[in-house]
């Protein structure tokens, strides 16, 4: 992609560092049927990749690069969201504790352990949160509130 | 009544002040008025006032359920204006401005109105255009209300930024000369001494609990917590309360009412010499004569009554008082309040007759029915004296939100206070 | 060591040495120091002058609650505080504080004839006066009032320091770290439980400070919870309680280094979510009312024992005490084993505790029961007091260099007031305490009126033999509120305490009373002839001491005060020199100028462009939304005015949307892609508004309809070209799209793809020329432009800003909602009601349409206007008249909603709103300018190629 | 910040999460073309606006997207309870026994 934004250096701190992710498909997935998806606010392996549940009849699907669109049980919305979507990943032993300087939701590992996924607000802008390890978060958002996001998380990276 | 005077004060001053009469007297409640106001406030105050000065009607009580100017009049940032579009929001707003003009001298108290200019900032061009329509609009009017371009706002308030760099920066501003602040509690006490002084009875720590009717659906009195009042005629300005109100006479209003901050800084002295507001960046400040900065923003989100917010639309205000002014980002927050706001689906005021036969209504004022306070009790008391509306405020009816003729200010340009 | 400095005593390091400045004079204390305790180390008392009287004013407490010693700390450019207790500021090198309210200096301070002609400004006093002549008061009086105003510097430069913030989580908060805050959270801390102590001093430990035989079991209490994982944060301050558990608190993290060496955030804001709260937050001691009880030497007494045992200095050689408390007599006994001079001990209280009356004569102190101190004497340091005997004119003189007030306690309630909780007046505390539940939230300790250093009387001002009206006994020292400003208030029949509050600004000032608003209450009580809880307290608010606006704002400013939101061809736009617009939160684009080329050059060029060749506009922001499901049309039927049913697969349909009270919402252009499926796209500000509203209705009103909506505003780059040569420009690089105007004509959509990357195209005009709007992925959306960017260099191609757009979307009478409509528009209104589905029976909005005032005639319509004069351009805004030079007010009939230089025309150009505008076309209207006043004819809204020619190029 | 249950997530989230929608339990009319004009002004802003118990929208826009409605106490702003859209509206406070969808 040729987005300046997505060439930034991943930021290193003590305890903590900030990625970009790799291109990936995504999708949003609708449907009042939801046999063989996770339940709200859990996530699980979907196809090559991974449905993260948003919404009681909404799901995230994040797979790899080049991944063709799934097929699934009748009476469901499938819309391309691969592009309107960027991905952060924060890693190491602060990170939940930086995203708690801007996210007002309790991670700790008894109210948010590994797996746990939600739509939620960092600084104001919304996200999607996914723990994909103790010391691992997915941040998801919208492009164009990317470049904040990051520069948000690497103040707060600085001033933890 | 002793007159206030700076010969006055100097002559109490030789008896240690102990010649002070009271401003008005705690009156008691009689068993019949003419006329009965609920809500101790500025407009009710007010309007008793007028309702003695101007048509004779002396009879009149004023009832609070606590102290008198302790709801909105006692804790709203004091902005006046009348710049507003509609011609009945410009006529009715600039009514009271014209009596703020004076309102010291004619009240022999000094309410410290003070013409220091509100300054509105433009940040985009949609803001442009609607200030630019907002200006035309008023000079036709004949309201004051003039354009600056960025460096001629920030030479009439020097702590303004215009960085051009900025998040938003400023591109212009209207400014209203006319408009700037009034003493709040000065304005109730003002009124209340001289409502008093004409012989009308201001009762206070008694709330009305009913609104008794008679066979004919007419009001015959209010039930309070000092027992029942007979009169044939009530006037309601509770502002957050109206609902209540209007329930205990069986009506159900088009109102909600809103949780409103503000908020002061600790006192410094004086630096910044008008009102600014933004509702781009969301948020408007002035400084008091006593120092402190003077500080409001939106709405808390949801109904309340509770009279306090969140911390987080503290946040959000100072956040964006600090942007527009960055040198006060080091000042300090004295105290933080809440007020509670009766809304209606336009924004505007309803004022004037209700479906009940001498039942008569001031309410849904908003954030922004201070800077109304003399106008909107002028006008209430004309339409309890003569049972029907004064031009003015005949606009300002209920039956317009089933006819579909809003007066939307906000609507049109997304302003408020 | 200076004089007042208590070898051996003390939490201080005396083997440090501070160097600071004070009022520019070089001074030493020492590391543990606050600025309080290295002043009176160095014999300074005089520490500021009050707001009003400017009185001379000496150090009364030690902690928060101090009202007097209000410094400006300077510590570098756009460093300065104002306001700042000299109590609370830890002393470090290269301190630098100065006195306020002052001029010329401190101690010669011109002000101070206020205090002369104080007779004349009691209470109230500006209610008074000041009316007449009525033009002074502009002139004179407001201007004079203003001078006198305020109390710290104004601020006049910007702020270095950065501020951070972040949410905590805990099972249990406690708030005030004395020995009640601790023991909970010991009690607490084998829990396993997520435990939080905070305390906004510099070190934990509350009163336990000022009392060395408590500092083992302090230090090995710390240790402890230390161990067990306690979270224990100092210099942090829980400003407020609000609902839910949810306290904000602010952590200073470097005031307190020397500027030099001071790195990273200023404060943090700390937004704490609790399941429990203990409030620990102790009790402050209340001074006594007495004439010239502000001389610099009175203080509480309290707050001479932590001098003594926290900072190890002397308040004075030769102490006197006045007290109506037992507590009083323990800082009697402390000061005196530490070899301080005892001048008395005055209590007014007859009876007196026997083992406090034996205490005090073992160690040889002269105690006087059943009597008040009544005055003070010295200019700026007291010298002596006199008291008499309760009742009795035997006045006697003592000589002290300090006096020591012990009035009882008042538990620090504030956090428990904050959240609305309850409080009951104790009777022997002379105070109120927290009484009966609150969700969440419990309090301990002194908070909790949990006092036990015996008990005490509890009175209005002192008893004097002179008349109570004759001198000042001050209640508020900072806002200089006597007992007698509150009598008045209450003769002039203020009775309510917060009309009392409001009238004598008691309790108002930066200390919001932490001193004064019991002995106010009690004074006010007095003359009202009531108790002091009939009279009551007034209202705790937030924050419990004054808090940095930065610390508010936090990270929130310049770039990070709100996300810029940026399309993926903004690069390249920057890169050519494009001037940008903010659009809600996004920035775009609003034209390219070239060379020296102003505004209206650069449009005038774009336009011509577009018309004459191909323009290339950058329509990403506008917002998209997918809507999906068997039931699609039939929700977009119920949501849009317009028809949706019959529309085909491959075609688009302009939609607009109303709000149920049947005003212009939002429009936009639709395309059903497939029967399930529809492409919908709405204004750049109305993205969130328009897909809320749709939800809204989805799920709350019919919810049986299978329809699911997701925002891909974001998913696709919008490339719009336009103009006559616009099918050349993207013919060579499209693949699987016939883009013959038979195969795809006007309001057509097909998906392919372009330049290798897929597309969905629609084939559109807000020009009214041939157009084509590009949808490619977002992450090829800079591609895909450059690339066409390139092959549209043979043929002129011109990139065009959202100006230019505007201009020719109003030389066409396309309106933009939100500028030409201001949402008190009707569709009919706004000449659009072709898009309301006619044999519909419902739409949102459609019954509103039929309300009276909706139906009237001279309901304000959209027309165009030209102006008599070619050259001139309308101002957008400006109002419309049908009678020039009428009297104001001038009766308005429209306003001019759009206007431009139509460079296509060569003329000017308007679109405007006017009251039965229609039925006016071909008349003259008038629009009044501040100079002049311009003939303008109504006209149809549509300026160019009426019967819509250009449109397939 | 308001801490609210929702109650398809069904868990306590902060208020900023979400978006107060207005009063409950109003139904837009099948047929507003029968209804009078004061029936409609009715239905579109004559509100209860309760000072006490109130009935509320909220949705949980920054989270899990749906709209829920909720009884709250609004001279404390303290949640009875919270419970899903189309839930009957619940009557007394300790009367009711319906589908809580998540008490508070
Ligand atoms: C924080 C805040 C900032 C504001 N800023 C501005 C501003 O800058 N400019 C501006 O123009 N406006 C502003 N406003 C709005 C303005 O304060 C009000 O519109 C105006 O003061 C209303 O005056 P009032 O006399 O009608 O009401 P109030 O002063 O509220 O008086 C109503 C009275 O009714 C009494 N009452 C209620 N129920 C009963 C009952 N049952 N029985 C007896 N008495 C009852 C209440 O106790 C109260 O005293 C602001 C409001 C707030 C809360
Ligand atoms: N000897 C005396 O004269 C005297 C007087 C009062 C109390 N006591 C005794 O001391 C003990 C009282 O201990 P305690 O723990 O209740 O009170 P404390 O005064 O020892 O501790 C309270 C602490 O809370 C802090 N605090 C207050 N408000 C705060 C806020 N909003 N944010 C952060 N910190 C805040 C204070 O700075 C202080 O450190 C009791 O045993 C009592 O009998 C003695
Ligand atoms: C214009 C204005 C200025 C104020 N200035 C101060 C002030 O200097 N000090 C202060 O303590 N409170 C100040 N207040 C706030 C009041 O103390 C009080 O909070 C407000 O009237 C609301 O009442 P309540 O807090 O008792 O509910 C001010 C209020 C207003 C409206
Ligand atoms: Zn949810």
């Amino acid at each position: 992609m040729a987005d300046a934004l997505l060439a930034d250096e991943p930021v290193v701190r003590d305890g903590i560092a900030i990625a970009w992710t790799p291109p990936a498909v995504r999708y949003s997935l609708r449907t009042r049927v939801p046999s063989g998806l996770p339940r709200l606010l859990a996530s699980a392996r979907f196809a090559d990749g991974h449905a993260l549940a948003l919404g009681p009849d909404e799901w995230l699907l994040i797979l790899p690069d080049g991944a063709q669109p799934p097929t699934i049980a009748p009476l469901h919305a499938l819309t391309d969201i691969g592009h309107r979507n960027v991905g952060l990943t924060v890693a190491g032993d602060r990170a939940a504790a930086l995203i708690q300087c801007g996210c007002a939701l309790d991670l700790s590992l008894a109210t948010f352990p590994p797996g746990k996924v939600t739509r939620t607000l960092y600084d104001g802008v919304e996200i999607v949160l996914w723990r994909t390890g103790e010391a691992e978060f997915r941040i998801e958002t919208w492009r164009s509130f990317a470049a904040y996001l990051h520069a948000a998380l690497a103040l707060a990276a600085d001033d933890l | 009544m002793t007159r206030f005077s700076a010969a006055t004060l100097l002559a109490k001053a030789i008896g240690h002040h102990k010649g002070w009469p009271a401003q008005w007297p705690d009156a008691a409640p009689k068993p019949s008025y003419d006329a009965v106001i609920v809500g101790a406030g500025g407009h009710g105050l007010g309007a008793a006032y007028y309702l003695a000065k101007k048509h004779g009607i002396t009879n009149v009580a004023v009832i609070d359920k606590g102290w008198l100017g302790g709801g909105n009049t006692g804790r709203n940032t004091t902005i006046i204006r009348s710049n507003y579009l509609y011609d009945e929001s410009a006529f009715l707003y600039d009514h009271a401005v014209k009596l703020w003009d004076g309102l010291s001298q004619e009240l022999n108290y000094n309410v410290m109105y003070s013409k220091r200019g509100v300054l509105m900032l433009a940040h985009n061009v949609h803001d442009v255009q609607s200030f630019k329509r907002h200006i035309h609009s008023n000079r036709l009017n004949g309201v004051d209300n003039e354009w600056l371009t960025a460096e001629e706002a920030q030479a009439y308030c020097p702590p303004l930024s215009i960085d051009p760099n900025a998040r938003h920066p400023v591109l212009g501003a209207a400014l209203q000369r006319r408009g700037g602040t009034a003493r709040h509690d000065s304005v109730a006490w003002g009124y209340a001494r001289g409502a008093a002084a004409l012989g009308v009875d201001i009762i206070q720590n008694c709330a009305v609990t009913g609104i008794r009717r008679g066979a004919d659906g007419a009001v015959e009195g209010v039930e309070t917590e000092r027992g029942f009042i007979a009169t044939r005629k009530i006037g309601v300005s509770a502002a957050g309360n109206s609902s209540v109100l209007m329930d205990m006479a069986g009506l159900r209003f088009p109102l909600e009412s809103f949780p409103l901050q503000a908020l002061v800084s600790e006192p410094v002295k004086p630096f910044f010499p008008c009102v600014v507001m933004s509702n781009t960046v969301h948020a408007y400040m002035s400084q008091s004569d006593k120092g402190e900065l003077v500080i409001g923003a939106g709405t808390d989100a949801y109904v309340s009554y509770s009279q306090r917010g969140a911390l987080h639309i503290v946040e959000h205000t100072l956040a964006a008082i600090c942007e527009i002014f960055p040198v006060v980002r080091r000042m300090r927050m004295l105290r933080n309040w809440g007020g509670i706001v009766d809304v209606t689906p336009d924004r505007s005021p309803i004022l004037g007759k209700t479906p009940v036969k001498g039942l008569y209504v001031n309410c849904g004022w908003g954030t922004g029915g201070f800077k109304a306070t003399p106008g909107a009790a002028d006008l209430l008391a004309w339409t309890i004296a003569k049972d029907e509306p004064h031009p003015i405020n005949a606009p300002f009816n209920l039956d317009r939100f089933r006819s579909g003729r809003l007066i939307d200010e906000a609507a049109a340009a997304a302003v408020a206070h | 060591m200076s004089a007042f400095r208590l070898p051996g005593r003390g939490r201080i390091d005396v083997a440090r040495p501070v160097a600071f400045r004070f009022d520019g004079k070089a001074m030493t204390g020492a590391a543990g120091d606050t600025l309080a305790s290295a002043l009176l180390a160095n014999g300074v008392h005089l520490v500021g002058r009050s707001f009003k009287y400017h009185r001379p004013r000496g150090l009364l407490g030690a902690g928060v609650e101090e009202p007097n010693a209000l410094m400006g700390v300077d510590r570098g450019p756009g460093r300065h505080t104002a306001n700042v207790r000299a109590t609370t500021i830890e002393l470090h090198d290269d301190l630098t504080v100065e006195t306020q309210n002052r001029w010329p200096s401190l101690g010669f301070d011109l002000g101070a004839a206020t205090n002369l002609l104080s007779p004349l400004f009691p209470a109230g006093f500006y209610n008074k006066t000041f009316m007449w002549p009525r033009s002074a008061w502009e002139t004179l009086y407001e201007p004079a009032i203003r001078r006198m105003a305020g109390l710290g510097k104004a601020p006049h430069a910007i702020d270095p320091d950065r501020y951070t913030a972040r949410h905590d989580f805990v099972d249990l908060l406690i708030v005030g770290a004395g020995r009640a805050g601790i023991e909970a959270a010991l009690a607490a801390s084998a829990s396993g439980e997520r435990v939080m102590l905070i305390d906004e001093q510099p070190e934990l430990g509350g009163k336990l400070l000022a009392n060395p035989a408590r500092w083992d079991w302090l230090a090995g209490a710390l240790t402890r919870l230390d161990d067990a994982g306690v979270v224990c944060l100092s210099r942090t301050t829980a400003i407020g309680l609000y609902h839910d558990g949810f306290v904000g608190a602010v952590e200073r993290l470097t005031d307190h280094l020397p500027p030099a060496t001071a790195t990273g955030p200023r404060e943090r804001l700390h937004r704490i979510r609790a399941a429990r709260i203990v409030l620990a937050t102790g009790a402050i001691e209340r001074p006594l009312v007495f004439a010239d009880n502000d001389r610099p030497g009175v203080m509480l007494a309290s707050a001479a024992r932590t001098y003594l045992h926290r900072y190890g200095v002397a308040v004075g050689k030769r102490v006197a005490l006045m007290v109506t408390h037992d507590s009083g007599y323990q800082v009697a006994f402390d000061l005196a084993e530490a070899g301080i001079g005892i001048a008395a001990i005055v209590d007014s209280r007859p009876d007196l505790d026997p083992s406090l009356k034996a205490r005090a004569s073992d160690l040889g102190l002269e105690l006087i029961p059943h009597a008040v101190v009544i005055g003070t004497h010295g200019a700026k340091a007291v010298t002596g007091i006199t008291l008499a005997p309760l009742g009795s004119r035997q006045v006697r003189k003592i000589a002290c260099d300090a006096l020591l007030m012990a009035g009882g306690w008042t538990p620090t309630v504030h956090l428990w007031s904050h959240g609305k909780g309850k409080l009951g007046w104790d009777e022997a505390l002379g105070a109120f305490v927290p009484e009966g539940e609150m969700d969440r939230v419990t309090c301990t300790g002194a908070c909790a009126g949990a006092i036990d250093p015996g008990h005490g009387v509890h009175a209005e001002a002192l008893w004097s033999p002179r008349d109570p009206a004759s001198f000042k006994a001050f209640v508020d020292l900072q806002n200089d509120v006597t007992a007698r400003d509150i009598r008045l208030a209450v003769r002039e029949g203020f009775r309510s305490i917060e009309h009392i509050k409001r009238y004598t600004t008691n309790g108002m000032a930066t200390d919001q009373g932490k001193t004064s608003n019991l002995n106010g209450l009690q004074v006010a009580a007095g003359a009202l002839g009531n108790t002091a809880p009939q009279v009551g307290l007034t209202t705790f608010r937030p924050p419990y001491t004054p808090t940095t606006f930065g610390a508010l704002a936090g990270s929130a400013k310049d770039a990070l005060f709100q996300p810029t939101r940026k399309t993926v061809i903004d690069s390249w736009a920057h890169a050519q020199g494009a001037v940008f617009e903010n659009v809600a939160q996004w920035r775009r684009a609003r034209y390219f100028p070239r060379a020296s080329e102003d505004m209206d050059a650069a449009v005038a060029r774009e336009c011509r462009a577009v018309r004459t060749g191909v323009g290339m506009f950058d329509a990403s922001t506008l917002g998209k939304i997918e809507v999906v499901g068997p039931d699609a049309a039939e929700f977009l039927n119920r949501m849009y005015t317009n028809p949706w049913k019959a529309l085909a697969p491959g075609r688009c349909r302009y939609g607009l949307l109303l709000g149920e009270d049947g005003f212009i919402r939002d429009d936009g252009v639709a395309a059903r892609l497939a029967d399930d499926r529809f492409h919908v796209t709405t204004t750049t500000g109305g993205a969130a508004r328009v897909l809320g509203m749709m939800e809204d209705y989805l799920q709350t009103e019919w919810p049986d309809l299978d329809v699911w909506l997701t925002s891909t505003t974001e998913q696709y780059a919008v490339i719009a070209l336009q103009g006559p040569r616009a099918r050349d420009v993207i013919a060579p690089h499209v693949e699987g799209v016939d883009l013959s105007p038979e195969a795809l004509p006007h309001m057509a959509y097909a998906e392919g793809r372009i330049c290798g990357v897929p597309m969905r195209l629609f084939r559109v005009s807000f020009t009214g020329e041939l157009g084509f709007e590009v949808n490619v992925p977002a992450g090829h959306g800079l591609a895909v432009w450059e690339a066409l960017w390139a092959e549209g260099q043979r043929h002129g191609i011109t990139a065009y800003g959202t100006e230019t757009m505007h201009v020719l979307r109003a030389e066409k009478g396309y309106i933009i909602v939100g500028q030409d409509s201001d949402g008190t528009l009707t569709p009919d209104d706004a000449g659009i009601g072709w898009a309301v589905g006619k044999k519909k029976l419902d739409f949102v909005g459609r019954r509103s349409l039929a309300r009276p005032d909706m139906l009237l005639p001279d309901r304000k319509q959209l027309v165009g206007l030209l102006t008599d004069d070619p050259h001139y351009v309308l101002e957008e805004g400006a109002q419309i008249v049908d009678v020039p030079n009428a009297p104001v007010p001038v009766p308005m009939i429209g306003h001019v909603t759009s206007s431009y230089h139509s460079p296509t025309l060569g003329r000017s150009i308007a679109l405007a709103v006017v009251a039965g505008g229609r039925a006016r076309i071909g008349e003259t209207l008038f629009v009044p300018m501040a100079d002049k006043t311009h003939r303008v004819t109504v006209s149809e809204p549509l300026f160019y190629d009426r019967e819509g020619a250009r449109l397939d190029g | 910040m308001l801490l609210i249950h929702c109650p398809y997530c069904d868990e306590p989230r902060p208020e900023i999460e979400f978006g107060y929608a207005g009063e409950a339990h109003i139904a837009r009319p099948i047929n507003p073309d029968d209804l009078s004009d004061a029936e409609w002004e009715t239905y579109l802003f004559v509100r209860t606006n309760a000072r006490g118990r109130h009935f509320e929208r909220w949705r949980h826009v920054h989270g899990c997207g749906r709209f829920f409605n909720a009884v709250r106490d609004t001279v404390t702003d303290t949640f009875e309870r919270t419970y899903k859209a189309g839930v009957a509206r619940p009557g007394e406070a300790d009367s009711w026994t319906g589908d809580t969808g998540g008490i508070v």
